[in-house]
């Protein structure tokens, strides 16, 4: 597969994730959008990898490694930003009983 | 042989020391002692002026360098004094005239308490030195210094009595007025030091021949500019009456005999250059006819006293001009001294009759003042017929001298002098018919209060009534003695290079004897016929209560002419000025100033509204920038 | 990291700065004025030996520098050339007559008061002794902060506004010119070790670095007005101006003297100090630009003192006049020009501080400011008239007193380079006549009103200071050749420039 | 590497200690005891390479392989310390008022060491792996750290805010990484293994270049990326503000610098415009919105932005003077901002108009505060103008876009009009007696202002103090 | 077409048609579960690129317990279709797909011209994605982000007790 077909896939997904980031109300919804960015950058990471691995695998075996520890990585940071995501959407909606985030505009100017 | 006048900076030194001790010690002087050292130094002076005189009658003239007042590498101006014959001349007429006046003002100023008698006596030591130095100054500098210092001294004299708002107005409508003269003066001078590298008389009228006409013409036109100012001719001539808010005797000393004449010493002085300015010498005339026929036209309608002086110098510093412009210096400088002699006296005249009218100016609440005051009315008869021309008068041969350069230069000219001749004629006795003949017509109290002035006024007034029947005898032409005229000959070192220039470029004919004595006899007959005119219209003058109308109307308003300089300078630049103050500065400078900090107000009021607190806009806007990045990064 | 030897330069910046900082913990009023006054008089003693110290008025006649900020080429250079020795002198003799005409004014917190002025002095000071373009800047701002204080502190109605104006106006303008400097410095070549050749510093922000560095014209036309604009703001001339005003109505009288009589000569000292030499070509272009604008704004500024009623933005209008002939002869670039404008730094000075203190002592007694409710001071205050008489008539270059020199020279110089100016500019000649007058008459003279009754006279110590002004007034006015002679070879130097 | 460990350790350190600790100040002097061992060891390792110039052996007290993914200088050692000495001022001047914050004061200080790991990670990052980890460890405690205010719906805001814009901005920097190493034919994430290719950059290259861009101008808060900057700051608890303002920012500014000197520095020209606009936006708009602003704090928050418009100019530049420049920028904002902070807390009203008459009340204050403010402004004599003086050096010396430095210059200008206002309320204004503040100020505390202000004006004097230590 | 490229489109169109359901869907939970549709097909694509055991981290953490966590939260707020936000007002939405879209054709259009976006990437081939290769290299090259990460990890904890954990005092 050309790399040029994974690099639309993974905009788009990025895409996806601004446009749900945009238009979205709902804290949570908009949370998980931006989840959708960081796996459309893994993905992209990972078929790089492989292209890398491809171009020069050869000369350098475990090239492609450094990109899947990237990812994981990310999943590692993605996953410690979802607990303190959680829980200040949380702390929110104890606050105010909601999460539309249009609520929040006390800071303003 | 210097030597002899190495104490020249004594003459300018003494009324300075004067000034000095007067004005500083003003308090604690008695006002006899600052009579004294007031009257005193200037006597002193006069004693060294004389003497000086008779060292340059001899034939020792000096230039003598003190210090050096601005020495660099660009310019070079010495603290110089230069005293030849044209300004030994001067010293004379300033100390001597001035010491009379100074005598006068003893008694005149009497009733001033003594603060502000030493104070007045201080300003007039101060003015004679400044005009002492105006005429010794060895370069143009110097002598603007002197210049400048005597306009300094005429302001603080007219406004002497400050109280008064309106004096203190024409004080400052003098000094403006000269101010505007004295840009003239600056610029050409400007001009000359440009051209020479110096401003030192002799290095100049020896390198005049070096300037190009254009220059000349220009430089003598910027002098004569300044000469206007301070020898009040059209169009600067209007502080001169009004300067007659002034005490009497400052009238009598600067409006009359010294310092209006400086302008007509500068010319004298820089004779050569405006000798080779044909341009100007045409202006000059011009300008000093219009003066002289205007001024008289307006005296001949004045009621008040000093006024008609007042118009009656314009008019006489008008037909000095008139004799520069013609070329006769000799003349011109004659008449100044003639003129300091016979005004000096009318005004000192005047102020002993205003004395005596308990400070009543207007004529019509004169008259018949003969039979009190008898040598006021004598000396003043005098004056009258030294102004008037009546030979043998001084004034007659100044006078004629002028006329007959006049004719020879244009016979219009002539025409228009004794026109001007024949008005002095007649307001000169118009106003001598007004005060001492006919009846009284002034307020019983002040009839009680007439009396003639005591001696410290009498005995100036005789004097200079003497000099004023007797002063013309140093210049009798030609016609009736040969060799008479003793202040040619005098003079004529000042004016030897012009007289070779003129002879060289404009020669003329001289006039035969018979014409010049039609001439004189012409307007002799012309002046006695207003004289005679006059004293018998005035003789028997009634007061009326009709009010001037036609010609009379215009002239007893002077031509409307300060009306006319109000509404076409003064008006509208005072509303430039507050146009520019309220609009210019205020909304359109200043304003620009304080807009470009509203607009950083509005600015920051509107910016301020995309931080909406809406998480979603911000990232909108965010997404917008990342959009414009790319755009720029990629696409442009 | 500083040098092993204390150089006059280093002695007028430091005095003050030591002394003014001292200031600030002396609790008793009379302590901290007693304190501060002998303070400027040592600084006046220094001055004034710098004036006799040496007689060679070479760039370097009175330099010591040392390496401030070494990799930048920057260096605590600060050195005394006759022009630097002219200004310093100015600003030594302001501030003891300063202090004494306004020994009677009481301050709140009058320590802090005196303390800022002192530390104003050494801003000053470093400013004319500056030999390194960024110390240059550095005193250069650093003498408007206290003032900056000083107005905003103890000043009058609206003096926050007006004093921040001016503060935001001059900043602007001295960062514009912060640039010029650094893009100067950029171009400057670099220094070389004297032994081995080696180079030192790229570049340098040294004087002579500066003054010899090579900068197209195209450079030159727009650094020439990142730097002129700075200057023309402080100095101010037409249309830079309309801070000044403000600011000088505002502030207290003794600040105002600072702000007139010295502060703004920093304008016209800088663009001798560092525009003409650095950016001749520039100069020779934008000449007419900047006389025009001078010009102009003569006669704008002399027609506007007409109109002013407040004897402070009177005396702002026409010191905006003044400043804009000074502005003007400058960039003539001749040499009789030049020479004028050294005198009537120094003469400017000292008649507007005559004329604060006048109006100063006006203020104090009546409370009032307004021309149109005074009237008939002369009769109460005969004493306080004459010396505000003479002070006036210097202002307007009577000669004889000091003012005529210079602008008798500024003027022939001023011809020399085009005669319309010269007209133009002699106007305003006339109107300062008709400005002067029109304030002296009514103050002054006229009768009495009831406000002017009850004036009295001036004491002891405002007498004295104001003789101190009048000899210096007709010192000068009659023998003004010291002055030439010490700045003689500064304008021989710079005008090499212009060969 | 000292600075790394040793806040990470004691991080952990002051996170047991809440259960220890029996009063809430014991936490503090724990803070500031492991401030200093870290600073010092931080100068320990930053002062060795002059001490053992000819040995080969380079001494620190945790040698870890990082396998270069670290790279340790003395330009990053020293802004290390810098920062170190910033946050000991910072704890000193404003220990009690975290304490006021809630109940987990241990827990915030070991947040706080959490960010400091970070900071120094992020300065010394030398892979795009180790860049994105440290700005994730500076980020996370600080979306915490604002939320800490619990109660205040402000501060819960602020911290959502922070968050979700956080994030998002992970996104893109993620974005930028993965193109990067995409477009890097080297296959490697080492920042100064990218290859650009010869003359243009390699598309995929520059699409992450401006992904990556557009992730730090966030981090750093540059317009149009500013806006979360402005609300968090204002809900932030005060003393926390102080901190993000301050530490955090420069070490952003500082990951920003390296990041693109070292992967990008060859291609400078080819995305200087960027910065230029970005630049020339951020000054913009941080100064022109301050303008307006009435409180306090909120208007330090936009004077945040506007400082950042002038350290950008580094970025802009990217030339030694820009570097030396933005270490000494960092230095000098970062005091003059604590000092003012510090203030700013022990004030009722955090309007403008709250200040007035501070003068009469509380001069040391007034006092140093001016300083401060004028340090901000960068008036001479105060550090504020060194470091302006260098960006403007830095920013003229590249010989590009000068438009660019007189328009940053004339916004200095507009800076002096609302700093100035808080001066002018300080010395000119009366303050009304209610206002009266019951001040809860000790003599140690304005001892420690008057250090901290004259730190600054010696920095102002002597700017190399600093910068002499950035070579060797 | 070969059997990859067929389940390359595949997991493509179920990863882009998740993704927009994500955003369109009313319900959160129904959001959430497209989400989880999403990841497992990144997975699958990450199983053709031979990162096996990224694709299983994937399924595990994200899909499993990231996703679960979610969940929970909105089970927790007890929220659905009815009390969800309404979508923001109409300009914002269009504004926000046209520069979400726009940025696509951005990011696509400077792509165009590269050369290296024809180059291949290697599909069901090699075996780095392996659990050993990538353990090795974690515990040896990575030794340093793997230990610090932990820091990250104890600052997510820490701010978890910090936020949740209720105040023994209140403050104003």
């Amino acid at each position: 597969m050309p790399i040029n077909y994974y690099i639309v896939l993974s905009v788009a997904l990025f895409s996806i994730g601004i446009i749900g980031v945009l238009t979205r109300r709902n804290a949570i919804i908009i949370f998980m959008c931006v989840e959708l960015m960081l796996n459309a950058a893994n993905l992209l990471l990972v078929a790089f990898s492989k292209m890398h691995n491809l171009a020069l695998g050869l000369n350098f075996p475990t090239l492609a490694s450094d990109a899947q520890i990237f990812v994981f990585f990310i999943m590692v940071v993605a996953a410690a930003e979802v607990s303190v995501g959680l829980a200040i959407i949380v702390m929110i909606y104890r606050n105010i009983h909601s999460v539309d985030v249009n609520f929040l505009n006390r800071l303003k100017n | 042989m210097s030597n002899t006048l190495q104490i020249v900076w004594l003459i300018p030194f003494l009324p300075l020391i004067g000034f000095l001790v007067n004005g500083l010690f003003r308090k604690q002087l008695s006002k006899s002692l600052v009579g004294i050292i007031g009257s005193g130094v200037i006597l002193a002076s006069f004693a060294l002026s004389v003497y000086v005189f008779m060292q340059v009658k001899g034939g020792n003239i000096h230039l003598a360098h003190y210090f050096n007042f601005i020495n660099t590498d660009s310019i070079k101006v010495g603290f110089d004094f230069q005293v030849d014959q044209l300004s030994s001349l001067f010293l004379l007429i300033i100390t001597g005239v001035g010491f009379l006046i100074h005598v006068y003002s003893t008694s005149y100023m009497h009733e001033e308490d003594s603060k502000d008698f030493a104070k007045y006596f201080a300003y007039l030591n101060l003015f004679v030195f400044s005009m002492l130095l105006l005429v010794m100054g060895g370069n143009y500098i110097i002598m603007f210094i002197g210049w400048e210092g005597v306009g300094l001294c005429s302001y603080l004299l007219i406004g002497f009595w400050f109280r008064n708002n309106d004096y203190n107005n024409a004080a400052k409508k003098a000094f403006i007025m000269n101010r505007i003269g004295d840009l003239g003066f600056l610029l050409a001078v400007f001009w000359l030091y440009n051209k020479l590298g110096t401003t030192d008389y002799h290095t100049v009228f020896e390198n005049a021949g070096k300037l190009t006409p254009a220059d000349l013409t220009g430089i003598t036109l910027l002098l004569f500019v300044g000469a206007t100012g301070k020898s009040a001719q059209i169009p600067l001539y209007t502080w001169l009456p009004d300067a007659m808010a002034g005490p009497t005797p400052v009238s009598a000393l600067i409006h009359a005999a010294t310092m209006v004449t400086a302008g007509i010493y500068m010319i004298a002085r820089s004779n050569i250059m405006f000798t080779m300015a044909p341009v100007t010498h045409y202006v000059i005339a011009a300008v000093g006819l219009a003066t002289a026929i205007l001024a008289a036209t307006i005296a001949l309608k004045q009621n008040d006293i000093k006024k008609v002086l007042a118009y009656s110098t314009v008019s006489q510093l008008g037909y000095m001009f008139l004799g520069l412009g013609v070329g006769a210096y000799t003349g011109a400088v004659f008449h100044v001294m003639t003129h300091a002699f016979f005004k000096a006296l009318l005004f000192l005249g005047a102020g002993s009759v205003i004395h005596a009218m308990g400070g009543e100016q207007d004529m019509r609440n004169m008259g018949g003042l003969k039979k009190y005051m008898s040598i006021t009315h004598i000396t003043f008869l005098l004056g009258c017929l030294a102004i008037a021309g009546m030979p043998p008068f001084s004034g007659f041969f100044s006078k004629d001298e002028i006329l007959a350069a006049a004719f020879k230069q244009n016979p219009l000219y002539w025409g228009l002098g004794v026109a001007g001749a024949m008005m002095t004629a007649f307001y000169m006795f118009r106003l001598y018919g007004m005060t001492f003949l006919g009846k009284f017509r002034g307020t019983h109290e002040q009839e009680h209060h007439l009396h003639e002035s005591p001696a410290a006024i009498t005995v100036p007034l005789s004097i200079l009534a003497v000099l004023a029947v007797i002063g013309g005898l140093v210049g009798i032409p030609e016609v009736f003695m040969h060799g008479g005229h003793k202040l040619e000959v005098f003079l004529e070192p000042i004016f030897a290079t012009t007289n070779e220039y003129v002879k060289e470029h404009q020669p003329h004919e001289a006039l035969s004897h018979s014409t010049e004595l039609g001439l004189m006899a012409a307007s002799v007959i012309g002046a006695l016929a207003a004289l005679l005119f006059a004293w018998n219209k005035f003789s028997k003058y009634e007061k009326t209560d009709a009010a001037e109308t036609g010609l009379g109307k215009i002239l007893a308003n002077k031509w409307y002419v300060d009306e006319l300089y109000n509404t076409v300078i003064v008006k509208p630049l005072n509303s430039f000025a507050a146009f520019l103050n309220n609009v210019v500065e205020k909304k359109g400078i200043d304003g620009a100033v304080n807009g470009v900090g509203k607009a950083v107000n509005y600015g920051s009021r509107q910016i301020r509204l995309l931080q909406s607190g809406q998480v979603g806009t911000y990232v909108l806007l965010m997404v917008v920038g990342i959009l414009v990045l790319f755009i720029i990064q990629f696409f442009l | 990291m500083f040098g092993n030897s204390i150089t006059i330069p280093h002695l007028l910046i430091f005095i003050p700065v030591i002394a003014g900082l001292v200031t600030f913990f002396i609790k008793s009023e009379s302590g901290a004025k007693t304190w501060s006054l002998l303070a400027a008089f040592i600084t006046l003693g220094v001055s004034a030996a710098s004036l006799v110290y040496s007689k060679n008025n070479e760039l370097n006649g009175l330099t010591f520098n040392y390496e401030w900020l070494k990799h930048i080429g920057a260096s605590f250079a600060v050195s005394l050339d006759g022009t630097g020795r002219l200004l310093t002198f100015l600003t030594a003799v302001s501030f003891p007559i300063i202090f004494i005409a306004t020994y009677k004014n009481s301050y709140k917190s009058s320590n802090v008061f005196y303390g800022l002025m002192l530390l104003s002095q050494a801003g000053l000071m470093g400013v004319f002794v500056a030999s390194d373009a960024l110390l240059f800047y550095f005193f250069w701002e650093l003498a408007l902060v206290p003032v900056y204080f000083l107005c905003s502190r103890w000043g009058g109605e609206r003096r926050i506004q007006a004093t921040f104006k001016f503060f935001v106006y001059t900043f602007a303008g001295s960062l514009l010119m912060l640039i010029g400097i650094i893009y100067v410095y950029l171009h400057t070549s670099p220094v070389l070790d004297p032994n081995t050749h080696a180079i030192v510093v790229e570049h340098s922000f040294s004087m002579s670095y500066f003054h010899g560095v090579l900068l197209s014209p195209s450079q030159q036309n727009w650094l020439f007005w990142l730097f002129f604009i700075a200057f023309a703001v402080k100095m101010p001339i037409f249309p830079f101006h309309t801070w000044q005003p403000d600011t000088y109505e505002q502030s207290p009288t003794a600040v105002t003297m600072v702000l007139s009589g010295v502060m703004v000569k920093m304008g016209l000292f800088g663009v001798i100090r560092w525009i003409l030499p650095v950016f001749p070509q520039a100069v020779i272009k934008f000449d007419n630009v900047v006389i025009g604008l001078s010009v102009v704004g003569m006669i704008y500024a002399s027609l506007i003192a007409i109109k002013q009623d407040d004897l402070k933005r009177f005396a702002a209008y026409s010191s905006i006049a003044h400043i804009g002939l000074m502005c003007a002869a400058i960039f003539t670039a001749k040499s009789i020009a030049l020479e004028g404008v050294m005198v009537q730094m120094f003469n400017h000075g000292i008649n507007i501080i005559g004329l604060w203190i006048v109006i100063g002592l006006i203020e104090k007694q009546l409370g009032v400011r307004k021309i149109s409710q005074l009237g008939g001071v002369a009769h109460r205050a005969p004493v306080l008239t004459i010396m505000l008489v003479v002070i006036a008539f210097a202002n307007i270059a009577l000669p004889l007193t000091n003012a005529f020199v210079g602008e008798f020279m500024m003027f022939t110089g001023l011809f020399q380079f085009n005669i319309w100016y010269t007209v133009f500019a002699g106007i305003s000649i006339i109107l300062a006549a008709v400005y002067t007058l029109n304030m002296v008459q009514k103050v002054f003279f006229g009768e009495n009103n009831d406000l002017t009754a009850s004036m009295t006279d001036i004491s002891l110590n405002e007498k004295f200071i104001l003789v101190v002004v009048l000899v210096l007034i007709f010192f000068v006015g009659v023998y003004p050749q010291p002055f030439f002679d010490l700045t003689k070879d500064s304008i021989a130097l710079l005008l090499t420039r212009f060969k | 590497m000292n600075a790394i460990i040793l806040t990470a350790v004691w991080g952990i350190v002051m996170m047991f200690g809440g259960v220890f600790f029996k009063k809430k100040t014991t936490a503090l002097y724990w803070a500031v005891a492991g401030l200093v061992l870290v600073l010092a060891l931080n100068c320990y390792e930053l002062v060795q390479p002059a001490w053992f110039l000819n040995k080969t052996e380079y001494r620190v007290l945790f040698n870890i392989d990082v396998k270069e993914m670290l790279h340790f200088n003395s330009f990053n050692l020293t802004f290390i310390s810098i920062m170190l000495v910033c946050t000991l001022f910072y704890f000193l001047l404003n220990g009690r008022d975290i304490e006021k914050v809630g109940d987990s004061v241990s827990e915030y200080f070991a947040l706080i060491f959490f960010v400091l790991c970070g900071v120094s990670i992020a300065a010394t990052f030398n892979t795009l792996l180790t860049l994105f980890l440290g700005i994730e460890i500076m980020s996370i405690p600080l979306y915490i750290l604002t939320g800490s205010d619990k109660r205040n719906l402000k501060s819960n805001e602020a911290a959502l805010k922070y968050f979700l814009m956080g994030s998002f901005s992970t996104g893109i920097m993620l974005m930028g990484i993965a193109f990067v190493y995409g477009g890097n034919s080297n296959g490697s994430f080492f920042i100064d293994a990218i290859n650009l290719g010869d003359g243009k950059i390699p598309p995929l290259v520059g699409v992450g270049l401006v992904f990556l861009l557009i992730a730090m101008a966030f981090k750093v808060s540059a317009a149009p990326f500013h806006f979360w900057t402005p609300d968090v700051y204002d809900g932030a608890p005060t003393v926390f503000t102080s901190f993000m303002a301050t530490i955090v920012k420069a070490a952003g500014f500082i990951a920003f610098i390296r990041l693109f000197e070292n992967a990008f520095g060859k291609v400078h020209l080819q995305w200087q415009a960027l910065i230029a606009v970005i630049t020339a936006a951020t000054l913009l708009i941080g100064n022109i919105t301050a303008v307006f602003q009435q409180s306090v704090k909120r208007m330090l928050a936009y004077s945040s932005i506007a400082q950042a418009g002038f350290m950008l100019l580094a970025i802009f530049a990217m030339n030694e003077t820009a570097k030396e420049g933005l270490v000494l920028y960092a230095a000098a904002y970062s005091l003059a901002t604590i000092g003012i902070f510090a203030i700013l807390i022990k004030m009722n009203d955090y309007t403008i108009d709250g200040f007035n008459g501070l003068a009469k009340q509380q001069p040391v204050l007034a006092v140093t505060a001016a300083v401060f403010l004028l340090s901000l402004t960068g008036i001479p004599l105060t550090a504020g103008f060194q470091a302006k003086f260098f960006m403007l050096v830095a920013a003229l010396k590249n010989g590009h876009q000068h438009w660019l430095v007189v328009f940053a210059v004339l916004c200095a200008a507009v800076s002096a009009y609302y700093y100035f206002k808080i001066i002018q309320a300080i010395f000119f204004k009366e303050g009304s007696d209610v206002a009266a503040n019951d001040w809860d100020i000790s003599n140690g505390f304005k001892i420690l202002l008057i250090i901290v202000s004259m730190l600054i004006i010696l920095l102002g004097l002597f700017p190399t103090l600093i910068t002499e230590w950035l070579h060797y | 077409m070969s059997v990859t490229q067929i389940l390359f489109w595949f997991l493509s169109f179920l990863a882009i048609g998740g993704a927009v359901m994500v955003v369109a869907s009313r319900s959160p939970v129904n959001s959430i579960l497209f989400l989880i549709i999403t990841f497992f097909a990144i997975s699958g694509h990450y199983i053709l690129l031979n990162a096996q055991f990224l694709a299983i981290v994937n399924i595990i953490v994200y899909a499993g317990a990231i996703m679960v966590l979610f969940l929970f939260v909105v089970m927790l707020m007890n929220l659905n279709a009815e009390t969800e936000p309404p979508h923001k007002s109409k300009y914002l939405m269009y504004a926000g797909v046209i520069t979400g879209s726009s940025l696509l054709l951005l990011v696509v259009a400077a792509l165009r011209k590269s050369e290296s976006i024809q180059q291949m990437t290697q599909l069901k081939d090699g075996d780095v994605g392996l659990l050993k290769n990538l353990g090795r290299a974690l515990f040896t090259d990575y030794v340093f982000p793997f230990e610090i990460s932990s820091v990250l990890f104890l600052s997510a904890m820490i701010g978890a007790v910090v936020i949740s954990k209720r105040d023994k005092e209140v403050h104003s």
